[in-house]
C-alpha cells in the first residue's frame, strides 16, 4: 500500500489497500466502513498495535497509511515531543471516561476518603484525561498550564488525600477489587463488562458546549501532512462519518464510545 | 545538579517521582528476588533428585513439575500478571501496586530460575554425590552438602542472569500499578518521548545490575578453587 | 564380615552389555586385611563398590556385618554405610572445601563434640603428612596429596569396614609404605575389615591375609597370600606374581643374549623357588660344601612372608658334572623347588 | 472441530486470526531464534576466551563485551525494541511488523544467551583445554573442540532455556505490529477478555515449548556419557 | 634435546606462595628415556609442566630441540607442542568423544589420509589392548583403561618427544609392563625421548637411563639410573631406593622379634650389597667351600640393571668364630658390600 495509493483511482477496478493503524480489538466500525467502500475498490487493513505509542511513529516512517486511535491531544503531543510529521484528517469518536467505584467499599464521590486509592490508566492518551476527570469530580486540582494532558506530576493540590494508581487500561477492571474507584475509558469498560451507566460515579462530560476541554479528546483518524488531501483517505473519513457507522457504533458499544463528529447525534 | 538538569532536562519535575519509583523497584526486587531464589533453588534441586537417575528418584513427581514450570513458562508474562490477580489477593490481599505485584514477579521468575538451577546441579560431579552416599550421607545432607555447596559459583551465575531478567520483568509489573524503573522509562520515556528519561533510569538499572555482578563476580572468585 | 553370594553386575551400554562382575561369591573374615588383584578392567572396581551398594548388583547378596545390605531399606542402608570407610580410585574430593574440611566432612554426623573433632581432624593430617596442607584446596595438591586426603576422609569415621580401591597407587613407596603402615595398625588396633585393591604386589604381600585374584569379572582364585604367591594355581595369578618378583625379566635377558646368561662349558642356569616348607635351609653353601658346586646369585627376589622366607633365585651352578648332577638331587630331596633354565 | 468450538467459543471467529498469529510466531522465532544462537554462541565463546585466565586472554574486549552485555539486559525491552527501531530500518528496512520485530529480538536474547553459554563454558574441565594446547591445538580449534564440543549437553539446555525466553519476549513484538501468539493472547484474551484465547494460545506455547524440549532432551541423552 | 636452565614455578594461593620448582637445571638428551622420582608434592608435575609451557615458568629458561620456547609466540609454540606427547597424571579425556575419537583428536592436524589414519588408530588400540573398548565413553571405562587410552593418545601424533606424568600407576604390572615395552621400543626404534615421572622404581630400572630426584621443589640428585642405584647419595635417594627393593623390612622384622631373625649362638646377619663391580662373585659358595661357613638367604633383591647385576641380600652366617671372621675379611676384600645388621 502506503503513498502509491495516491495513484490509484476510485474506478480502476482495482482494490486499492490502505493500512489503517489501530490500537485495541474495537473495531467493529471499520467492517462497516469496508462494505461502504467496497464500491470505491477501497479496502482498509487493519494493522493492530498494542502500544500506544507504536502507531504514530509507524505512521510518520511510511510503515502504514493511516491511524486511527488517539485524540488530539495525544496527537499533538506526540508531534510536539516527537516531531512528527503527521496531521488529524477527521474526527471519529469519543470514548468518555468514568469513575467506576467498588461498589463494597464505596457508592458515590463523597464517599472517598483519605487514603483510598484510586486507579487510572497508565498511558498516556487516558492518564492526563483521568486526572481531569478526578479534577472535575473535584479530587484533586492540576497545574492549568499542562493543559488536558497533565501527568501526576501536574498535580498542584489534593482535595482528598487519594493514592493515585496508574495502571494499564486494560487491567484496571480486574485492579477494581483493590481500589475504591477506578478511572477506566469506555473501550475497556465495555469488554470488562461494565456498565457506563449503572457502573459510574462520575462520568467524563462529552458535550462539547458545556466541556470546552473535550473537542481536544475527540479522537481522529491521522495522516502524514503529505497526504492530508490523498483522495483516498478522504473517501475513508466520509465512509466513517455516516450513520451507518454510527449505528454500528451504537449496536456494538452501547455508550462506551459515542460518535463525535460534526453532524453525529 | 545543575549540570545533571541540563543534561537531562526532565528531571527537574520527574525527579520526585522518579525517586518513587527507584523505591518501587527495589521493593519488588528485594522481596521477590529472594523469595523467587529459595523456591527457585528449592524447585531447581527437586528437579535435580527426581530425575530418573537422581538420589530421590520419582519420574512421575519429576514429570509432573516439569510440565508445570513449561506450563507457566508458556504464559506470556503480562497475561499470567492478570491471570494471578486473584491468587495475589488471596495470599497478599491485594492484586495490584507494588505488594500485588510480588505473586507475578515470582511466579515468572521461579520456573526459569529452576530450569537454570537444574542446569548448574546437573554439572556436580557424580563422584561426589556417590562419596557422600557412601559415608551414610541422607539425600537431604547430599543436597546441601554437596549439590548446593559445591555449585555456590555456579548458583550465583544463574542467580545473577535471574536477576537481571526480574528487573525486565518487574518493568512490566507496571500493568497492574507497581509502578518502578522500567514503568517509568515506558510512560515518560516511551510514551511521553522524554529521551533523557530513557537514558536516566537505563543508568539506574545499570548500576543496579553492576552492582549486582560485582558482589555476584566476588562470591564466584571467593568460591572457585 | 563381608559375605558376597554369587554377586553380578552388568552394565547396559550403547553397544551391549558389559558383565563387569560374574557371580562373585566371597567371605570376608572380622579384622582381615583382604587383596583384591587383577588386570585393568577386571572388575575390582565394581566389585568392591557391590560391597556397599554404591553399584547395586544385578543378582546375588551383599551382607556385611550379618546384614543382608540388599534388603535394606534406605534409611538402614545409611547407617550401615556410615560404618564403611571407602576411598575411591578418583578420589572424590570436594573442590569447595579445603583439605581440613574434606576431612570433617564425613565428621558432621559423629557424635564427637567440636573440640575432639578438631583433634581428630589434626591428627589424621599429621597421619598422612599434610598438616602443612590443611587449607588448600583440591585444585591446589599434587596427585599424591588428593589421594592422602582421600585416605584420612575415609579413616575419619572410625569406620568398621574400609573399602580401599587403589589407595595408593598415585604415591612415591616411602609414603604408600607409611599408608599401608597405618591401615596396618588401625586393622590391628581396632579390628577394622579391609578389603584393598591394588596392582602393586608389594602392597598384597606387605599388608593382605588373604587375596583373590580377579579375571573377566570373575574370581578366579583365592587364597591365604602366601599360598597364592608360592603356589599360584592359575595362569593369571602366576603372571602377576612373577611379573611382581620381575623374576621372568631373565628370560627376557636370555633371548637377547645378556654377558650374564652366558654361559661357561659345563654351566646351569637354574631356578631355586624358595616356598614356606624349605625355609631356612642354606641350600646354596650346602652345595658348595658338599659337591663343590659353586652358585653365582644373577637375580633373584626373596622375601618374607608371614614370617616366612619366600621367593626366587637365579643362580649359575659350576662344577664337575658328575656332582652338578649329585647338587641338583640334592636340591630336589630339599624340597627346594628347581627349575633348570638353560644348560 | 464442533467440540473444540464448544470449549474455546471464540475460536469460530478468531481462528484465522490465530493461525496467522501462529505463523508469524513461527516467522520470528525461527529468524531470529537462529540468529540469536549463531551471535550468542559467538559473543560467549568470546567471553570465556578473553577473561583474563582464558586461552585467548584479553581483558580489555573482555570488559567492553561484558559492559555491553550488561547495558543491553539494563534497558526494559518494550523500550529497546524502540530504541531499535532505526537500527531495524537500516538493516531490514523496516522498523515495524514481523521483519521489524527481527533485529529487537535478536538484540533481546543475545545478551542474556550468551551469558548463560558463559556459564556452561565456564564449567569445563580445564585439563582437557590444557590436554588439547599441549597437542599445539590453535585457539580456534580449542574452541571447536573442546569447549562447543565437550559441552553440547549444556549449550542445549541453555538452549531450551533461552528458546522459551525468546517466545516470551516475542509476546512483546506485538507493540511493534509484530502481531504473533503472545499478542494474540493479550489482544484477545487479555484486553478483550476472551479466557478461552488464552487457553488456546498457551497450549499452543506449551506444544511448541514441549517439542523443543523433547528434542532438546533427545541431544542431551544423546550426547551425555 | 631438552634443556632447562634455573626454572622455577611459583603458585600464589591464599595462604602465600608456593615454591613448587626451585632452579631447576637439567639435560635430557636426544633418544634418552629420563625418570624422575620423588614424594609425594615434590614438583614433579609442575616440572614437567615447564617443559611443554603449559604451566609458564616463573624464571628460567626451557630449550626443546635447539628452540627456547620461552621466548617463541603463541603460533610457533603450537606447532614445537605438536611434536610433544603428553600423558597427564588425570587422564584428561574427552568425555564426548568415544575412545577411537579420543586417539583420533590430536591427528585432526596430521597430514595422514583418513585410511593411515584409521589404520594408526586400530594398530594404537592393538598396542593398549582396548580394540574391543573402542566404540566405549570414558564413563565407561575402568581406571586402568582410561590411563591406556591416554597413553594410546599421547603416542598418536608420533611425538619427538614424550612427557609422561605416572602413565602406568593406575596399571596392573602386567599391563604397565607391556606399557614400558612399548615405550622402550619406540624409543629405540623412533628416537623418542622420554620423560618419565612415576613413583614405582621397577619403571625407573625397567627403562630409564637417566634419573633425577627431586625434593622440596629442587632436583637433589641426577645421573645414570645404575650409579643412583648403586651408589645414592642423598638421603632421599636412599630411602627411595631401599623402599623399592624393600630390603629395609628386615629392620622390621628383628624389632618385631620375627622367628627368622633370631640367631643362634656365634651366628651373624649380615647384608650383602652387590654392585656393578663386583657382578659375576659367587661369595656365598666360596664362603662355604674356603671358610665352612653356611650362608642361609633371609631376604633379598637381586636385579640386573644395564646388564650387571646389582641388589642386596640378607643372609644369616653361621660356622666357627675364627672362620667367620677370615670370612667376613674375604668379603669386604671381594668389594662386596657388607654390613653386619645383628650379631
Ligand atoms: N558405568 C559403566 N558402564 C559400562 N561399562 C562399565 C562401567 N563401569 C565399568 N564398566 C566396565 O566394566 C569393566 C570392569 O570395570 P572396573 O572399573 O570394575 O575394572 P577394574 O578392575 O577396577 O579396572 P582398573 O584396574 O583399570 O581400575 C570394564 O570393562 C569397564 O569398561
Ligand atoms: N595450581 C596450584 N596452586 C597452588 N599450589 C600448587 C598448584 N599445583 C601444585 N601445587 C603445589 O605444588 C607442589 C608440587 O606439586 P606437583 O603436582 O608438581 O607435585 P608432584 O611431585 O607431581 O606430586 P605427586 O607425585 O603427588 O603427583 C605441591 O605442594 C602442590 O600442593
Ligand atoms: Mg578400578
Ligand atoms: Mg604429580
Amino acid at each position: 500500500g502506503s503513498a502509491d495509493t495516491q495513484e490509484a483511482t476510485a474506478d480502476s477496478g482495482e482494490t486499492t489497500v490502505v493500512k489503517v493503524g489501530v490500537v485495541g480489538e474495537y473495531n467493529a466500525q471499520w467492517d462497516t466502513i469496508n462494505e461502504l467502500l467496497a464500491d470505491d475498490g477501497i479496502q482498509v487493513e487493519l494493522v493492530k498495535f498494542t502500544d500506544y505509542a507504536a502507531p504514530n511513529r509507524a505512521l510518520n516512517d511510511g510503515e502504514i497509511d493511516l491511524n486511527a486511535f488517539q485524540h488530539k491531544a495525544f496527537l499533538a503531543n506526540d508531534i510536539e515531543q516527537k516531531g512528527y510529521d503527521i496531521v488529524d484528517i477527521g474526527d471519529t469518536i469519543i470514548a468518555p471516561l468514568g469513575i467506576y467505584n467498588n461498589k463494597d467499599k464505596i457508592s458515590s464521590i463523597e464517599d472517598i476518603k483519605d487514603g483510598d486509592v484510586i486507579a487510572i490508566p497508565s498511558d498516556l492518551t487516558n492518564g492526563g484525561r483521568a486526572l481531569k476527570l478526578l479534577e472535575a469530580a473535584g479530587l484533586i486540582e492540576c497545574d492549568p498550564a499542562k493543559g488536558v494532558v497533565p501527568t501526576k506530576a501536574d498535580i498542584t493540590k489534593y482535595n482528598k488525600q487519594i493514592e493515585i494508581m496508574e495502571a494499564e487500561s486494560a487491567t484496571l477492571a480486574n485492579l477494581l477489587p483493590d481500589c475504591a474507584a477506578a478511572v477506566i475509558n469506555g473501550g475497556n469498560a465495555y469488554t470488562a463488562g461494565l456498565n457506563p451507566v449503572t457502573d459510574t460515579i462520575f462520568v467524563e462530560d462529552v458535550n462539547p458546549e458545556t466541556n470546552a476541554a473535550v473537542s481536544d479528546l475527540v479522537n481522529v483518524i491521522a495522516a502524514r501532512t503529505e497526504d492530508k488531501d490523498n483522495e483516498v483517505y478522504k473517501k475513508i473519513v466520509e465512509a466513517y462519518q455516516t450513520p451507518e457507522v454510527q449505528k454500528t457504533i451504537e449496536d456494538e458499544y452501547q455508550g462506551a464510545f459515542v460518535c463525535a463528529w460534526e453532524g453525529a447525534e | 545538579m545543575n549540570i545533571l538538569y541540563q543534561i537531562a532536562p526532565n528531571l527537574e519535575a520527574l525527579g520526585s517521582e522518579l525517586v518513587k519509583c527507584i523505591g518501587q523497584t527495589f521493593q519488588m526486587l528485594i522481596i521477590s528476588g529472594v523469595i523467587a531464589f529459595v523456591l527457585g533453588l528449592f524447585l531447581g534441586v527437586l528437579l535435580i533428585v527426581t530425575k530418573s537417575d537422581g538420589i530421590m528418584a520419582n519420574p512421575v513427581l519429576y514429570k509432573i513439575l516439569d510440565k508445570i514450570i513449561d506450563v507457566i513458562r508458556s504464559i506470556p508474562f503480562i497475561i499470567l500478571m492478570v491471570l494471578l490477580i486473584p491468587v495475589s489477593r488471596a495470599i497478599v490481599g491485594t492484586g495490584s501496586g507494588v505488594t500485588g505485584s510480588y505473586v507475578a514477579l515470582i511466579a515468572g521468575t521461579v520456573p526459569f530460575f529452576a530450569r537454570q538451577i537444574e542446569s548448574v546441579l546437573a554439572d556436580v560431579d557424580y563422584g561426589l554425590v556417590e562419596a557422600s552416599a557412601s559415608m551414610g550421607f541422607s539425600p537431604l545432607e547430599i543436597i546441601f552438602s554437596v549439590y548446593l555447596k559445591e555449585s555456590i559459583p555456579g548458583i550465583t551465575r544463574v542467580t545473577m542472569i535471574t536477576f537481571v531478567s526480574l528487573i525486565g520483568i518487574t518493568a512490566m509489573a507496571g500493568a497492574i500499578g507497581a509502578g518502578g524503573l522500567g514503568d517509568f522509562a515506558i510512560r515518560y520515556g516511551y510514551q511521553m518521548g522524554y529521551r533523557d528519561m530513557i537514558w536516566v533510569t537505563v543508568i539506574i538499572i545499570l548500576i543496579i545490575i553492576s552492582v549486582i555482578q560485582g558482589v555476584g563476580n566476588l562470591i564466584i572468585r571467593r568460591t572457585t578453587h | 564380615m563381608i559375605k558376597l553370594e554369587k554377586v553380578s553386575k552388568t552394565f547396559r551400554t550403547g553397544s551391549g552389555e558389559v558383565h563387569a562382575v560374574r557371580e562373585v561369591s566371597l567371605n570376608i573374615e572380622q579384622g582381615e586385611i583382604f587383596g583384591i588383584i587383577g588386570f585393568s578392567g577386571a572388575g575390582k572396581s565394581t566389585l568392591v563398590r557391590c560391597i556397599n551398594l554404591l553399584e547395586r548388583p544385578t543378582e546375588g547378596t551383599v551382607t556385611v556385618d550379618g546384614t543382608e545390605l540388599t534388603k535394606l531399606d534406605e534409611k538402614r542402608l545409611r547407617e550401615v554405610r556410615r560404618k564403611i570407610g571407602m576411598i575411591f580410585q578418583h578420589f572424590n574430593l570436594l573442590r569447595s572445601r579445603t583439605v581440613y574440611d574434606n576431612i570433617a566432612f564425613p565428621l558432621k554426623k559423629s557424635s564427637l563434640s567440636k573440640e575432639e573433632k578438631h583433634k581428630k581432624i589434626l591428627s589424621l593430617l599429621e597421619l598422612v603428612g599434610l598438616s602443612d596442607k590443611k587449607d588448600a584446596y583440591p585444585s591446589q595438591l599434587s596427585g599424591g596429596q588428593k589421594q592422602r586426603v582421600a585416605i584420612a576422609r575415609a579413616l575419619a569415621n572410625d569406620p568398621k569396614v574400609l573399602l580401599c580401591d587403589e589407595a595408593t597407587s598415585a604415591l612415591d613407596p616411602q609414603t604408600t609404605k607409611s599408608i599401608l603402615h597405618l591401615l596396618k595398625q588401625v586393622n590391628e588396633k581396632l579390628g577394622i575389615t579391609i578389603v584393598i585393591i591394588t596392582h602393586e604386589m608389594a602392597v598384597v604381600k606387605d599388608i593382605c591375609d588373604r587375596v583373590a585374584i580377579m579375571e573377566l569379572g570373575r574370581v578366579v582364585e583365592e587364597g591365604a597370600t602366601e599360598d597364592v604367591f608360592v603356589h599360584p594355581k592359575e595362569k593369571v595369578t602366576k603372571d602377576f606374581i612373577s611379573t611382581a618378583g620381575n623374576v621372568d625379566k631373565i628370560y627376557e635377558l636370555i633371548d637377547e643374549g645378556n654377558d650374564l646368561t652366558k654361559l661357561q662349558e659345563g654351566e646351569k642356569m637354574v631356578m631355586l623357588t624358595y616356598s614356606a616348607n624349605n625355609a631356612g635351609e642354606p641350600v646354596i653353601s650346602y652345595l658348595a660344601e658338599a659337591f663343590d658346586v659353586k652358585a653365582n646369585i644373577i637375580y633373584g627376589n626373596i622375601d618374607i612372608l608371614k614370617g616366612k622366607t619366600i621367593g626366587k633365585l637365579v643362580v649359575t651352578l659350576s662344577g664337575k658334572p658328575e656332582n652338578m648332577e649329585k647338587a641338583l638331587a640334592y636340591i630336589e630331596e630339599r624340597k627346594v623347588e628347581l627349575e633348570v633354565i638353560k644348560a
